[in-house]
């Protein structure tokens, strides 16, 4: 089972596992990646994430090829979520399973690495404040003009 | 002289109040170049340096050649995970 | 939270997540050991899974210390499962939770490789054509006088 | 001389017949003394060479003293995960 996606509803992290596990693999990870209330200090109310999904979904699938092509991972699975997030909520899951501990374990840490710096997904954080930023994960926050 | 229409996300469409901008592209030219001709539009000049292009769903060094058929989009820092 | 636990009863993956989320973190990371229908080319029914336990359950606090320490995830659980355990059932679980996802990821990887090195538990596998064999990782198995 | 009962497990149990093994300790005993007394004992003969002791649910170097109310097990590859 290898399958990326962009979706705009909640991820199910443990249909992900499901889908990746099989009596051939004896190691499962996940990775998830959830909304949190505080960035830099600041107190966060929600986000909204959005993507040039036709992109995203086509890089996801090159990370997918390049995890699978290193480790030798064959079920992989990520999902991504876009749209209005609230505290908690997971943005990401990735899940993978091997035959053994290492491949798993690798190729889940891959994936999230490689999303962070090339899957063209953009997040704006609201601010208990009132204020909202698109975030630069650079450090170089972009004001956004429609903050009110 | 053609012209392409330049996709722009997240905080670069906040910044030109668009989510497209139409760039004028000469035969030949390449991801650079566009670059350059984007600098030069007044409506863009709100955008920060430009440090990513896509070009069909993929990044693309600054020489890759364009055509009008290609769908070209301009890539603000990723945010995703 | 910070637990754990040598268990004889199943390991619900999804209640170890839940255990270690919270609002403050942003990375939840988890790793399932399950048992395998082949090892080292032989086909395998079941295994049986025996601790030392009061000590098993000594070396893996001292392994969260040490994940604790290093890492400084206090969002950390590992259940390990002893008893008769079939095809695709879990053996242990870990998760970890922590604002970012490299310390997440490092002391789920960090526990379930100590595991391995130290934590005192041993597995009996049970082969297709009726044998049996306590497994030893290094390679040099032992034989079990009480094949049968 | 006092004894103590060594714990056995796995396939160290299954090799000796028992999860538990008698041994006689000297005052001043180290857990390399304790070993070396094993490997003389008859009824431990079946054992391949033990590459780990726990004394009070902790691995315990050779140089360990021992006292008769320690917890004392030894080790058999581990196999856990």
């Amino acid at each position: 089972m290898r399958r990326s996606a962009i979706v705009d509803r909640p991820i199910d992290a443990a249909s992900l596992m499901a889908e990746v596990s099989g009596a051939e693999c004896g190691a499962v990870s996940l990775f998830v990646g959830t909304v949190r209330d505080t960035n830099d200090g600041r107190s966060v109310d929600a986000i909204d994430y959005t993507a040039y999904t036709v992109m995203a979904e086509a890089e996801l699938e090159r990370i997918l090829d390049e995890a699978e092509e290193r480790f030798g991972v064959k079920s992989l699975v990520v999902e991504h979520r876009i749209g209005a997030l609230a505290i908690g909520d997971a943005s990401v899951a990735i899940a993978a399973a091997h035959a053994h501990r290492e491949p798993a374990l690798d190729s889940v840490r891959y994936v999230i690495d490689e999303i962070k710096k090339r899957v063209p997904i953009w997040k704006m954080e609201h601010y208990s404040d009132g204020t909202r930023e698109w975030v630069d994960p650079a450090g170089v926050r972009a004001e956004a003009d429609v903050s009110g | 002289m053609p012209v392409v229409t330049v996709q722009l996300f997240a905080s670069y469409a906040d910044l030109v109040g668009s989510s497209m901008l139409d760039v004028p592209l000469a035969h030949g030219d390449t991801v650079g170049d566009l670059l350059d001709t984007i600098r030069s539009l007044p409506s863009a000049s709100g955008l920060p340096p430009i440090s990513r292009v896509a070009v069909n769903r993929a990044f693309a060094g600054v020489d890759t050649p364009l055509s009008s058929t290609d769908e070209i989009a301009i890539i603000p820092p990723v945010a995703g995970g």
